[in-house]
């Protein structure tokens, strides 16, 4: 965090001021271990096994916080006896269907539900990367499952919990991650007792627990470790995503994403959602508990939004126009089909492909592959050049003359340029004013896309085609001013907002969403951003002005509320669960919830209120429902639907691994989804032979002193200066057995690539004792290209595609490779050494890891 | 007015000294290393404030340090130093992994033989390469016998005396002779010698790691030598008692980099006039904190009066030790140390010499009445020998 | 100075000499640096040599940088790998960088110090012929001395990053900048000579007409002048020894109480030498004394810095200032002898002349460059202050033992 | 000479009496700095001297483009060019901080290397050209609706709706404003184009 998030760092310091114990836990010794008071080395890839053993360690100990935990979370609820574990199924659960390599779901669900399954068979989902939304919209729960309140049934899920993570012992734990037993307990024990009444605390995590194949689990450990400790919805507390990007929250809050709409509003399926009703119905789950109850009145507020008068009850507000997904469109899908010549052209948006996607060599043959690239960026960017400058220029494989596509290079407008609102990682908007105007042909987005918009539909204006028409009716009248007729940002927020259609008010909340046609809004999470007419994201109260929840800087969604789920701050009956935690409470006196953030619970709604027997939507929350999208308004320790690959997080390896599962005979995520691409390739691992032949671990991230894929601070003098050269970490011990000299070039090899680096040989590196091997690590990170005041060779470039089944984000901090002392070859003898490697490892092209491996060899290895 | 009696050495308050009357007080920075995470947002807020031009693009191998030194081009300068030594809170870092013998030293004594053109002079010249090797070990101490005194927070070592318990793992004897240098000797050349990993007998393992991150900056003495040497006035004392060479007086005669006992202050090759760290003398004057000191994300950086930065630090140093950090230590703070006490003084983790600060600098002009004296002795003896050499001997 | 302040360079010898007795050969070259490495504590403590790391720092620093590896290591900048004298000190440093930023003068300074030196000596010299009568002297030291001082006024100049600027020397008058008060000295000391020797000229000119009149009026003002420089001058030749001591240059503010004498000789004597070359025989008498008086002092003062400062002597004893002294020395006594025992040989006269002024030159590269490599070395800053903090924290007074 | 070594501090022409009591040997002897330290040394620059973000027109309240943290930022304008960004002091989230790439910001917006102009490479081509800005905006249009039409698929076999085109897709999102992004989806969706991605995917 220290390394990449510094200034958010700034709170960890002053907690550690406080006294609060810091632990790190990192492949490498990095500016966060420098400061913590305990730093645990692991081998990337093993969270799960890490914090399976933290929960474990609760349940054992029975620290738990029991009174949050049975009121709060699912774990009394009874799980169908259909239900099997990967205890059972070593490493399997139940419902895997080894044809489409993706679980039916329906044994997972709750006792008496096992018809109304939120997902039911999967493979689609993964494909649509639309698993996550029935957990975000709460799959099909009805208003009573059978719960043991003793959580002492043995299908209860506080037992199931218990059995599934039974093998997740300190043993297991250093056996798996490298981590020594006293080392994991240390953790356990100052995790557990910083929390429960009195205190609380916080998980942190960024991209080293997303970008793998079983990403999403990772996160899910976290958060059930959080709920088991009672640090959800608590001031302190609660599982934190630290994002990389200026608005990268915003951009998925208002998706430029394939598989959602604004408000995560799913984009509709070819096959699933033909109708605006079946759409509607299939996020609300008629009859289901919950707030996504209202899904028609943002949905048809959408589409009023985009398609103003046209949109009507009539025509189901224009639900035809919406495009469909028939599967996979995710961004690698994309660059493949570009490789095969199905697509024609690309938008880069501040995106530079080439450097920060996985496989930067798929990426850029592909873009070489595309009739037309527009390259919208602040700098000549190496997804823009790839064809005058690529590694592929070098070696042969793209040929400038030969090379077909037309590239537009746009300047874009920078942030100081333009104004608008970014919504940063705690789902704060903060609306930036602009200072200056851009320079020369620079333009903003919204200049380039709201003037493209105008001159589409001016060319199209004539057309009678029916697909024309959601282009011809779409409400693109934003005013404009300046000379250079910039489209006004505030508009556009306050369409984002909502607005009475009659009245042309800006709504003030959600709740005023309406499924008549009545209101538009263009993403109702953020419904009240523009309340009263005001710029609610703008606001710029000092800090010294206002308390420390600091209500009146920015605008956070939903409903400016600064910790979500808050209600959990106060205890069944409403009472904060000490004054030390005290943070949202029930005011008896006044009937109605306050406190210092924004209550995240119906504003009367009384503890003690019970919902009639068939209520749904958010009448049929209970009083002591905290989790109020959630189906039954419970904290899910054990998820029955909206997690592809499982209702509880197990460890795998990773998909390019130089050991064998010591947990299980499954190896690999299951599910993870795989492209057999010629050009797609992946290591062998355990059990399959040739994994010697990349015997290296090898991780990436980012540098304090460098941005992402390099755009924006290796052209930056003050920065490149700060990080100027590619380098590689070694332990002294690889140091020793790769021959590599401190300062001296080292290459690693792939089967996708070789790179190179300069070799910083350093202690901060360790290898570890993995189920009685050494396993060495090195570290890379990703920022380097060939643009710039500062090269270097791209880490990306070693990583194949394979992707987590639930998100669809590729496994990119970790694969193994080969280390060896010197510089790379260049030319064809580049091409020669991968192809070279990729015979020895008996790689074929397209081939894949097979994706179960529990009828394989299983010598050596125990717990079977 | 008759200067100060303390006006060459002592205790001062040196913006009244340089005759300012009703002087604001005095500022300063206090930069805690203990809290530094070495993100190096000093370097470029200052940078970006007053305009400081590049300072190359070389990798330097110093782990993550790549400026190298204060130089006219870089004013502030963050210090990273690798040691294989215990944190004196928490656990070994290292502890039951399967390591061999160090490498810290053997990096760092290849990394002092790189070369930094900075565009300035004298820049960044390459080091030794024994003593960046030692750089790891900390410095040896005084040796005094652990049992008292309070110059006992280190032991013979430099390590802190308050030994933690001993690990259950095989970490390595205190005294042993390979633990903080074990490889370093074969390993010279970057190629770590010992055994293969994980084999080793455990008293070639590593296992304790610290790495220490400072923010250097001019000093802004008490009494600044480079302000008393220069012979322009370009260098001047500030009404906040800060140290600034005023850019339209310099003529870069040099005095200054020779004079400073800290290094600090350098030449621009391009230019030729000396530059170091201002304490953002421009907002200072508008009531603004200095560049570096407003972006430090973890208050590393403090900035304020000098008499409050000082209580202030005492009371973090105790805070320290308490938390079992007994080797933090203040550096500069001292109005009766040999420069009159820093206007930036530190809290380090370490001796200063780690940290590429001189242990215990003197202000040159401390002896300036001495080497008058002696120069005015020599000036006599030199009329004598002439009109002896005349008169003596008469014309021959 | 304050009575109890430490003497670094003494304690340091001491330290030394007793290190040498055992073993002055250094027999081992493994052994050598844990010996110093624990000798420190040693010296102030009496403690028995520090075990651990000390001794493996000192085997580490053996293996890691042996003596022949320094050249090849350091490039050239430390001026060749000529054997150190002074076993090598442990100390840390940050990556072995040096503390100080060494000097920023070029080789100009040096030569400076030459003509500063050179100017004030021949001014002399040719004062002392003005007053008592002797032409040839008091017309060679005029000339020499205005030839001198301007040379140094190009030298000073020239060695300005913004030379453009040099007049901003003029803006203040600092007794705490030695560079300040040469510069006031100069301002008097340069018109003075140059008109002193422009005096000189007055033979030259005709009789009459207003080139007459002037003629005329030249040798009384330039006798003033010639008294103002002389006056000047002894101020002239020993201010540099400050200028140089008044750095945090280890090696050159140590040596601070012998700076000004070395300068003072080194002065007299390439004035002297201005003498010898110029005057016959039977003129040079003054000169000659003056020379061996200058040379004396030279003599006795480089001695002291070659070796009273202990560690910090070392730096004139090694590498390029090392061979420059050296040879000053030579020359130096040369000279001397050369001017005792020449007194009926022009030749010999001139040659002793000549080298005196080499030895001047030698000497003053020899200080010059030896204070530059004390700096670009942190050993010659950590170590005597290393030592200084030691023994202030074990309160014991390691020069009383 | 004198008059020459005052000449920088800009009063030649006002008199001797002002020279001399502008030159700091004069102050040093008068005033109440005889070694010429401080106020007697100090020039006329040094003495007008004053923070540059005083000086500025406008200050703009922004954010800072890089990482999640959306620290505050203050954008100080003269002469309608950036010439100060730092932390903002009030700002909850970074309390005034920067880390050094945000402290980098003005160096990121007034780059040398920043790109002004279109630049085009037509297909084959080994080299870049110049492209006006309304022509690129042109040609990229009529490329899109190419694109589409070549690419557009009205239904699945079945006969159920798909109303798209695979035909050209998009990444990047992630450094835009909210505001675009909106646009941007809302624009491609309406052209029925699906592919739209950005960094979150990634």
């Amino acid at each position: 965090m220290a390394e990449a998030h510094p200034v958010g760092f700034q709170w960890v310091m002053e907690a550690k001021r406080r006294g609060a114990k810091v632990f790190h836990v990192d492949p490498r010794f990095t500016r966060t271990s420098a400061v913590a008071d305990a730093y645990l080395p692991i081998r990337a890839g093993t969270d799960i096994a890490l914090l399976g053993g933290v929960v474990r360690y609760i349940l054992d100990n029975e620290l738990d916080f029991r009174e949050y935990v049975l009121a709060y979370t699912n774990a009394a609820t009874i799980v169908s006896e259909r239900f099997s574990d990967t205890e059972d199924g070593d490493g399997f659960f139940s419902g895997f269907d080894p044809e489409t390599g993706t679980y039916v779901q329906d044994s997972w669900q709750y006792e008496g539900n096992e018809d109304s399954s939120g997902s039911g068979h999967t493979a689609k989902e993964r494909d649509s990367a639309s698993g996550l939304e029935h957990e975000s919209h709460g799959a099909r729960v009805d208003g009573d499952t059978p719960r043991d309140e003793t959580l002492q049934h043995p299908r209860c899920v506080y037992q199931i919990l218990k059995r599934h993570f039974s093998r997740y012992t300190p043993e297991m734990v250093e056996r798996v991650c490298g981590i020594p037993q006293d080392k994991f307990l240390e953790l356990a024990q100052a995790w557990t007792a910083n929390s429960g009444r009195d205190r609380t605390g916080m998980l942190i995590y960024s991209v080293g627990w997303t970008q793998h194949s079983v990403g999403v689990q990772y996160i899910r450990t976290g958060a059930i470790i959080q709920l088991l400790l009672g640090n959800m919805g608590r001031p302190g507390g609660g599982v934190m995503a630290l994002r990389g990007h200026a608005s990268i929250q915003g951009s998925t809050d208002i998706p430029t994403l394939f598989n959602l709409l604004p408000g995560y509003l799913p984009m509709p399926h070819h096959a699933d959602h033909p109708t605006f009703d079946e759409w509607v119905d299939s996020i609300r789950h008629p009859g289901q508990k919950g707030f996504w109850g209202n899904a028609e009145s943002f949905a048809a507020s959408l589409l009023k939004a985009y398609w103003g008068d046209a949109a009507t009850p009539e025509n189901d507000y224009c639900y035809g126009y919406l495009p469909r997904l028939t599967g996979d469109h995710g961004t690698y899908q994309q660059v493949l089909n570009m490789i095969d010549g199905k697509i024609k052209g690309y938008f880069l948006l501040g995106q530079n492909p080439a450097v920060g996607s996985a496989h930067g060599r798929a990426q850029r043959l592909g873009m070489a592959n595309l009739d037309w690239l527009v390259v919208r960026d602040l700098f000549m960017i190496e997804s823009a050049t790839f064809w005058q400058n690529g590694p592929e220029v070098a070696t042969g494989e793209i040929v400038p003359e030969e090379c077909r596509t037309e590239v537009f290079f746009l300047p874009a407008a920078s942030h100081v340029e333009k104004e608008g609102t970014f919504t940063q990682t705690q789902r704060l908007l903060q609306w930036r004013e602009k200072a200056v105007e851009p320079p020369g042909d620079a333009r903003s987005e919204l200049w380039f896309f709201y003037h493209l918009g105008r001159r589409l539909r001016e060319k199209l204006a004539a057309s009678s085609l029916p697909r024309d028409r959601a282009l011809l009716d779409l409400t693109w009248d934003y005013p404009t001013h300046g000379p250079r007729e910039e489209p006004s940002a505030e508009s556009v927020l306050r369409e984002i907002n909502g607005y009475d259609v009659t009245t042309g008010r800006p709504l003030s909340s959600f709740a005023e969403a309406r499924a008549d046609g009545s209101t538009a809004i263009g993403c109702w999470i953020y419904t009240g951003v523009y309340a009263d007419g005001v710029n609610q994201a703008a606001r710029r109260k000092s800090r010294h002005e206002q308390d420390w929840v600091a209500a009146e800087w920015g605008w956070a969604w939903p409903a400016n509320r600064r910790i979500l789920y808050n209600r959990a701050s106060a205890d069944p009956d409403g009472n904060p669960w000490s004054e030390r935690k005290r943070y949202v409470w029930w005011d008896a006196e006044k009937a109605e919830w306050t406190g210092y953030d924004v209550p995240d619970f119906e504003k009367t709604k009384p503890p003690s209120y019970r919902p009639p027997a068939g209520a749904s939507g958010p009448e049929g929350i209970a009083g002591d429902d905290p989790f109020v999208m959630q189906g039954d308004g419970k904290g899910w320790l054990y998820a029955p639907s909206g997690v592809l690959d499982g209702p509880l997080p197990t460890h795998y390896e990773p998909v390019e691994s130089p050991v064998r599962n010591p947990l299980y005979r499954q190896q690999a995520n299951p599910t993870r989804k795989s492209y057999a691409h010629p050009v797609n390739s992946v290591n062998p691992s355990p059990p399959e032979e040739h994994s010697q032949v990349f015997p290296y671990v090898f991780t990436v991230s980012r540098l304090t002193e460098h941005h992402t894929a390099g755009g924006m601070s290796r052209t930056v003098r003050p920065l490149a200066e700060l990080q100027p050269e590619m380098f590689v970490e070694v332990s002294p011990e690889l140091a020793a057995e790769a021959g590599l000299a401190h300062l001296g070039w080292a290459h690693l090899i792939s089967g996708r690539a070789v790179i190179e680096a300069k070799v910083l040989v350093t202690d901060r590196l360790t290898p570890l004792r993995v189920d009685g091997r050494v396993i060495h690590q090195v570290w890379v990170p990703y920022h380097f290209g060939f643009e710039g005041l500062v090269t270097g060779d791209s880490a990306n470039d070693l990583f194949g595609i394979t992707l987590d089944p639930n998100v669809l984000i590729q496994e990119s901090k970790i694969g193994t490779c080969d280390v060896r002392s010197g510089r790379r070859p260049t030319g064809k003898a580049l091409l020669d050494l991968v192809a070279d490697y990729q015979r020895r490892a008996g790689i074929t092209p397209g081939g894949h890891a097979p994706a179960v491996t529990t009828d394989q060899d299983v010598e050596g290895r125990d717990g079977s | 007015m008759v200067p100060d009696p303390n006006s060459l050495y002592g205790p001062l308050d040196p913006a009244p000294d340089a005759g300012y009357e009703d002087a604001p007080p005095r500022m300063g920075f206090f930069t805690d290393t203990s809290v530094c995470i070495g993100c190096k947002a000093c370097e470029v807020a200052c940078k970006e404030w007053n305009g400081v031009p590049g300072s190359g693009l070389d990798l330097l191998g110093m782990s993550y340090d790549n400026t190298g030194a204060l130089t006219a081009n870089s004013w502030r300068h963050v210090a990273f130093i690798e040691q294989p030594r215990p944190t004196g809170h928490g656990a070994a870092a290292f502890a039951g992994t399967p390591t061999g013998a160090t490498v810290s030293a053997a990096s760092a004594a290849l990394a002092a033989g790189t070369a930094g053109p900075t565009g300035t002079d004298p820049g960044l010249p390459p080091g030794s390469p024994s003593a960046a090797a030692r750089m790891v070990n900390g410095t040896p101490t005084d040796g005094e016998p652990a049992s008292g005194g309070p110059g006992s927070r280190v032991d013979v070592l430099g390590d802190p005396v308050a030994a933690r318990e001993p690990s259950a793992h095989p970490t390595v004897t205190r005294d042993s002779p390979t633990r903080t240098n074990g490889g370093a000797g074969p390993q010279f050349l970057g190629m770590p010698g010992g055994q293969p990993p994980g084999r080793g007998t455990g008293v070639e393992q590593r296992s304790d790691f610290r790495w220490l991150m400072m923010s250097d900056v001019c000093k802004h003495c008490t009494h600044a030598a480079c302000l008393d040497v220069c012979p322009t006035g370009s260098l001047f004392r500030t009404e906040f008692g800060t140290v600034v060479v005023q850019e339209d007086i310099c003529n870069g005669c040099g005095y200054c980099i020779s004079a400073c006992p800290y290094g600090v202050i350098d030449q621009r090759k391009d230019d030729g006039r000396a530059w170091k760290c201002t304490l953002c003398y421009d907002r200072l004057g508008a009531g603004m904190t200095p560049a570096c000191a407003q972006a430090c994300p973890t208050e590393s950086i403090q900035y304020g009066p000098l008499e409050e930065l000082r209580e202030r630090a005492a009371a973090r140093v105790q805070t320290l030790q308490e938390r079992g950090v007994p080797e933090a230590r203040l550096y500069g703070h001292d109005p009766n140390d040999g420069v009159g006490g820093d206007g930036a003084f530190f809290l380090l983790l370490d001796e200063p010499e780690v940290y590429g600060l001189p242990p215990d600098p003197v202000v040159t002009t401390r002896d300036l009445p001495a080497m008058w004296k002696r120069a005015g002795l020599a000036a006599l003896a030199m009329t004598a020998a002439t009109v002896a050499a005349f008169v003596v001997g008469g014309s021959s | 100075m304050s009575a109890h302040r430490p003497e670094v360079g003494d304690r340091f010898r001491r330290f030394r000499d007793r290190l040498a007795a055992p073993d002055p050969r250094r027999a081992t070259p493994s052994g050598h640096d844990a010996a110093t490495s624990g000798a420190p504590a040693d010296a102030t403590t009496g403690l028995t040599p520090r075990n651990g790391s000390g001794n493996g720092s000192g085997r580490q620093a053996g293996t890691v940088e042996p003596d022949s590896r320094r050249p090849r290591r350091r490039g050239g900048r430390r001026g060749g790998g000529e054997e150190l004298r002074v076993p090598e000190a442990t100390f840390t440093s940050y990556y072995g960088r040096p503390i100080l930023k060494a000097p920023v003068w070029k080789w100009d300074i040096a030569a400076y110090l030459f003509t500063g030196g050179l100017a004030a000596g021949s001014s002399l010299l040719a004062a002392g012929g003005q007053l008592t009568g002797q032409p040839v002297l008091r017309r060679a030291g005029r000339v020499t001395a205005l030839a001198a001082v301007s040379a140094s006024a190009v030298f000073l100049i020239r060695d300005l990053g913004r030379p453009e600027r040099f007049h901003h020397m003029l803006r203040v008058a600092k007794p705490t900048s030695p560079m300040s008060v040469g510069t006031w000295i100069l301002t008097v000391f340069g018109p003075a000579a140059g008109v002193a020797a422009v005096a000189e000229a007055a033979g030259w000119l005709p009789r009459r007409g207003p080139l007459g009149l002037v003629g005329r009026a030249l040798p009384p003002v330039g006798h003033a002048a010639g008294l103002v420089a002389a006056a000047t001058a002894p101020a002239l030749a020993t201010y540099t020894g400050v200028l140089l001591a008044d750095t945090a240059v280890p090696s050159w503010h140590e040596a601070y109480p012998e700076l000004p004498v070395i300068f003072a000789g080194s002065a007299l004597a390439s004035g002297a030498a201005v003498g010898l070359l110029a005057a016959p025989p039977a003129q040079a008498g003054p000169a000659r004394r003056m020379a061996v008086a200058g040379a004396a002092l030279e003599l006795f003062g480089a001695h002291r810095v070659e070796t009273r400062l202990g560690l910090l002597s070392e730096p004139y004893r090694s590498g390029r200032p090392g061979r420059l002294l050296r040879a000053a020395r030579l020359l130096t006594v040369a000279g001397a002898a050369g001017a005792l025992l020449g007194r009926r040989s022009r030749a010999a006269g001139a040659l002793a002349g000549a080298a005196l002024l080499g030895a001047s030159v030698a000497t003053r590269f020899g200080i010059f460059y030896g204070g530059v490599a004390s700096a670009r070395d942190p050993r010659y800053t950590v170590v005597p202050q290393r030592e200084r903090v030691n023994a202030a924290r074990t309160g014991a007074d390691p020069a009383a033992d | 000479m004198f008059v020459g070594s005052l000449a920088w501090e800009g009063v030649s022409g006002m008199g001797l009496r002002t020279f001399i009591e502008g030159w700091p040997v004069y102050r040093q002897l008068t005033g109440t700095d005889p070694l010429g330290r401080g106020a007697a040394a100090k020039s006329a620059r040094s003495a007008g001297l004053t923070a540059r973000t005083e000086a500025a027109e406008s200050v703009a309240r922004s954010v800072c483009p890089y990482c999640a943290v959306g620290c505050g930022q203050r954008v100080y304008v003269a002469d309608g060019q950036v010439t100060q960004i730092e932390g903002d002091p009030d700002s909850p989230i970074s309390r005034g901080r920067l880390c050094p790439k945000g402290a980098a910001s003005k160096s990121l917006v007034t780059s040398p290397l920043r790109q002004t102009t279109v630049r085009y490479r037509r297909p084959y081509s080994t080299q870049w050209e110049d492209l006006d800005l309304d022509t690129a905006l042109d040609m990229i249009a009529d490329r899109m609706l190419a694109a589409r039409e070549q690419t557009w698929e009205d239904a699945d076999e079945q006969g159920r709706p798909l109303n798209r085109t695979l035909g050209f897709a998009s990444l990047g999102g992630a450094t835009l404003d909210n505001e675009e992004n909106y646009l941007i989806k809302k624009l491609f969706t309406a052209m029925g184009a699906l592919q739209i991605e950005n960094q979150a995917r990634i």
